[in-house]
């Protein structure tokens, strides 16, 4: 469908480099990062309103690096949307299908549960109904590609998973191609199949959205996606010893190696229970120095040797073990799940 | 507190600066004058509309495309076009005016025009065209790049882009320009003095002031001045 | 295509409309003339240099405080002043000196006064306090008011927020609101001619252009057209 | 230490009325609510920036209502934090201690981690070090009380943990006390001892945050903290009949109701397992529809008699119960966790 081939470019102080992948039919493809990374530089110049330096865009298999952007038939909805102020929301509808029908308009409309708005001035519009609108407008255009820069930024949590989950409907009905960049990596997973992870203008990681966060292939990707347990260590074979004392991984490794562990892959092992089998192993015991609840689940410092360990647990898990009476009492047994934890040799 | 007052002090006198003498003149207006020089303040008002608003529409009609382009493309040179934008903005109207005037005088073609009815109107447009492409690049400066990117995503031409999105966004900064760039026209005096002259046939509102008061009339004067008065006021609120 | 050309033509007619008289007139500028008349035109530049240092300075002094106060501060009339804010800027200078003329001429204390280089500078600033005015009400309006809060709570009163907050928040903005003062004080002529005449004591920069040209000395004043194009550049660049 | 005692008051559009709380020392109070509910015109009274219309403010017992903010002692961390640009970091710190010394101001910046920023101009700083540094000016004045209006706004969520844990640890060191203002609940979670829930100016809800977010008063805080599983009932005794079916509860209510369940407390029931007890009520068959998958939970969404019920459950909680076999298949049975469920009387 869409396919970028060593792309780079530059807009100002931005740039990217050398950046390929494909986004196939019907396929959502996230690209994550800072801010800072080059991901609007890099959407624009798939929209075509920035020049890349060198590297091709095909399209459908046509090469279209030299389109203007009127030609590509990819539709952009910016991060600051660009909804027309001085339309009425069918007339931006109607912006993006020229010849389009009354019903075909709103039809697009009821999809993204914008039909009573219709007749409504744009301006007057709040922030979460805009971004339907710029969507809507996006749709009626029957694009080959959808580019969306951030489109969901700024809504209240208690919105957003709405919002998401309507959008993924409509993405998976209409079998929609779109290239979505965010710095929210939640919006990424429930969104997109695949996932790029770029930094500073080049492509750090890019596969399935479960490769890429549950196998982190280098330091940023892993300390970007949250994994903030990290301990240098020596590996020989299956065992790496570290600051936090002797780990053991499935595959094996050799010489300097930083090990990551996410706190959702440490778990407290409950006293007197029998061990669940594959996680026998990699057991320290630890104090615990304190609990930053969240209303779903908690964030655990422990102290394992002098090193600080997080573990992210659900709250009713925190209650069941009665966590809060464990402050900075007597040791906790803790665990890392072997089958999770992520070596990068340095 | 002592130095909070010292700062509303400040406001005071600013305001008496200004409203004192505008009061003072108010006392001084002899509206029976009005009647009298009717016929003549008639005229120089028809003389300073008509020729603010050909001005004006002329430095529309170019400036608006113009700080269009300035804003939105890349062309060889274009820094170099904006580091002197500014340039016409501040040199006096009697110095721009002067400027024109020894191109015009010299060249044939053009020379028939000076000190005639067409000669406000370049004078006018030399210092209002300025101010236009000024305003205009600052109204286009301030719309997001993006809206235009969309249009084009969604199949726009680049001149569509700038007749259906750019125009109708900029639609009240092209007004409130063009109702300063009208008054400013219309009020203008040391270009118009310099190409047009002052007499009789080119006799603006300005000039009709400057000759009311070479002759020391002073009452007569002020009825024009509350013209031009009448009109700022008109045109800020 | 075919009307983006028509775009980039608007830019083209609008260059030579002021590169032409530029260039025309520096073919005939006589550089010798300049030797002839050096004093006279050193005295003009002087004190055009002079005067305008002290309009900007005081203009400066009052209006950077009232900017401030219409700015931050709730008093009863605000909106009323806030309105007419704009007017002073848009009535022409001759309008604008004229009201002063009345005022000076039937006043005692003030009458002495006009006709010598002090009705320069009242001249002057009568333009250029409204600009500063205006220009710094901008600077201030979009320095968020929270920088102001904060010092607040953090013990400061509202003078020393002006001090140590507002004014270094503001400086940039104050040099550029000068400068552009600065070089509108150099260059009027409206309200200077109204208010301190065409003659040789007060012959400023554009005075001086103005009287060269009533007796038809083009090259004369091309001298002084050019000085104050220059300082144009200077200012913008 | 702060008491507002129904203070009324208005700042352009927005408006508070009849605002009464306090705050004790060493104390963080949380205000949350939608954007537009009058957070930063409430603590913009606060600071004394805004005069209240009504009501009075009392600071360790004396009335401060008519105090201009210089007097108050309150220091003010807004929301675009508002560091000096023409300032060094040192400077700024010092701005807010008039007569502080060079070791204070070290102490307090090693407090904060900006110690090797001391020298830094402030204009060059990321967000993130802008907010440490806004409040270490804030915290150079000594004050009574610390006003936040949004102060850890737009961090990466991986950043803003951290943040907010180092955040927490002086506020507790120090015993400051703190009235923190913020759209984001799991923010005012981690941070706060009290939340005060607000919307249109009123105070809808005030308490421990325990009580707050598990035991919501009103349909608009539940709500707005995510209880998005509603039901329209009729209550007689400890039963509700509502279009879900029968749903029993701990407590006895009468009349028109509606039942509110927080995804987190919906749960899934392992076939073959005995139940646990304490759930053996409010069981109901279901078709799963579908997952939305993030990170660290999955929310899903089944069909309960043409009803859909939203579940959050822990990922590994999916993998192990293989949910993803089940999507559109044979029936799965959750449970309502009884002791959770909220009923509000309408």
């Amino acid at each position: 469908m869409l396919k970028l081939e060593k792309i780079s470019a530059r807009k100002g102080k931005f740039e990217i480099r050398d950046v390929s992948f494909q986004v196939e039919e019907g396929e959502v493809l996230a690209v994550i990062g800072p801010s800072g990374s080059g991901k609007t530089t890099l959407i624009e110049t798939i929209v075509g309103v920035v020049r890349p330096i060198s590297g091709r865009i095909f399209l459908k298999g046509k090469d279209v690096t030299n389109l203007p952007p009127e030609k590509r038939k990819i539709a952009y909805v910016p991060q600051n949307l660009c909804v027309y102020p001085f339309m009425s929301v069918e007339e931006n509808i109607r912006f993006g299908g020229r010849n389009i029908s009354f019903e075909e308009v709103r039809r697009i409309a009821r999809m993204l549960r914008i039909e009573h708005l219709l007749d409504r001035e744009a301006k007057s519009l709040s922030g979460g109904e805009q971004q339907r609108v710029a969507i809507a407008r996006a749709l009626a255009a029957n694009p080959e590609v959808i580019a969306l820069d951030e489109a969901f930024r700024g809504l209240d949590i208690s919105t957003k998973e709405g919002v998401l989950s309507e959008f993924k409907e409509v993405q998976e009905n209409e079998r929609l191609s779109v290239i979505l960049v965010t710095h929210d990596f939640e919006e990424a997973y429930a969104l997109a199949d695949k996932i790029c992870v770029m930094n500073e203008g080049r492509i750090l990681q890019l596969g399935d959205k479960e490769d890429v966060f549950f196998n982190p292939k280098n330091e940023f990707v892993a300390e970007f996606l949250g994994y903030s347990n990290v301990f240098e260590g020596y590996a020989n074979g299956n065992v790496i010893e570290t600051d936090l004392g002797i780990i053991k991984t499935f595959e094996q490794h050799t010489g300097k190696v930083k090990v990551y562990v996410h706190p959702r892959d440490v778990m407290v092992v409950r006293e007197g229970k029998p061990l669940r089998r594959g996680i026998e192993e990699n057991i320290f015991e630890g104090v615990l120095k304190e609990i930053i609840e969240k209303p779903n689940s908690s964030l655990i410092l422990f102290d394992v040797n002098g090193v600080t360990i997080k573990a992210e647990l659900p709250n009713y898990v925190v209650e069941r073990l009665r966590l809060k009476e464990f402050l900075n009492k007597k040791p906790v047994r803790i665990s890392l799940k072997t089958g999770r934890i992520i070596v990068i040799s340095k | 507190m002592r130095s909070q007052s010292l700062l509303y002090l400040s406001l005071a006198i600013l305001f008496l600066f200004y409203v004192l003498p505008l009061l003072f003149a108010l006392f001084k207006l002899d509206l029976s004058k009005i009647f009298v020089e009717f016929d003549e303040v008639a005229r120089a008002i028809f003389l300073s509309v008509t020729t603010a608003t050909f001005s004006t529409f002329i430095s529309l009609f170019i400036g608006v495309p113009s700080a269009y382009i300035l804003s939105r493309r890349e062309f060889p040179g274009k820094s170099f076009v904006e580091t002197f934008l500014d340039v016409p903005v501040v040199i006096p109207p009697v110095a721009l005016g002067t400027l024109f005037l020894v191109l015009f005088s010299e060249t044939q073609a053009f020379s028939g025009i000076l000190f005639t009815p067409y000669a406000i109107i370049v004078a006018q447009l030399a210092v209002v065209t300025a101010i236009i492409l000024r305003l205009m690049k600052t109204v286009f400066d301030q719309i997001d790049v993006s809206y235009d990117y969309v249009a084009r995503s969604l199949g726009y031409t680049p001149a569509e882009v700038f007749l259906k999105v750019d125009l109708p966004m900029a639609k009240n900064g092209i007004i409130s320009s063009a109702i300063l760039a009208w008054t400013r026209a219309a009020g203008e005096f040391g270009a118009t003095i310099v190409l047009a002259g002052a007499s009789k046939n080119v006799e603006t509102l300005p000039i009709s002031i400057y000759l009311k008061l070479s002759v020391a009339d002073i009452s007569g004067a002020l009825i024009s001045v509350f013209v031009l008065v009448g009109i700022g006021i008109a045109a800020v609120t």
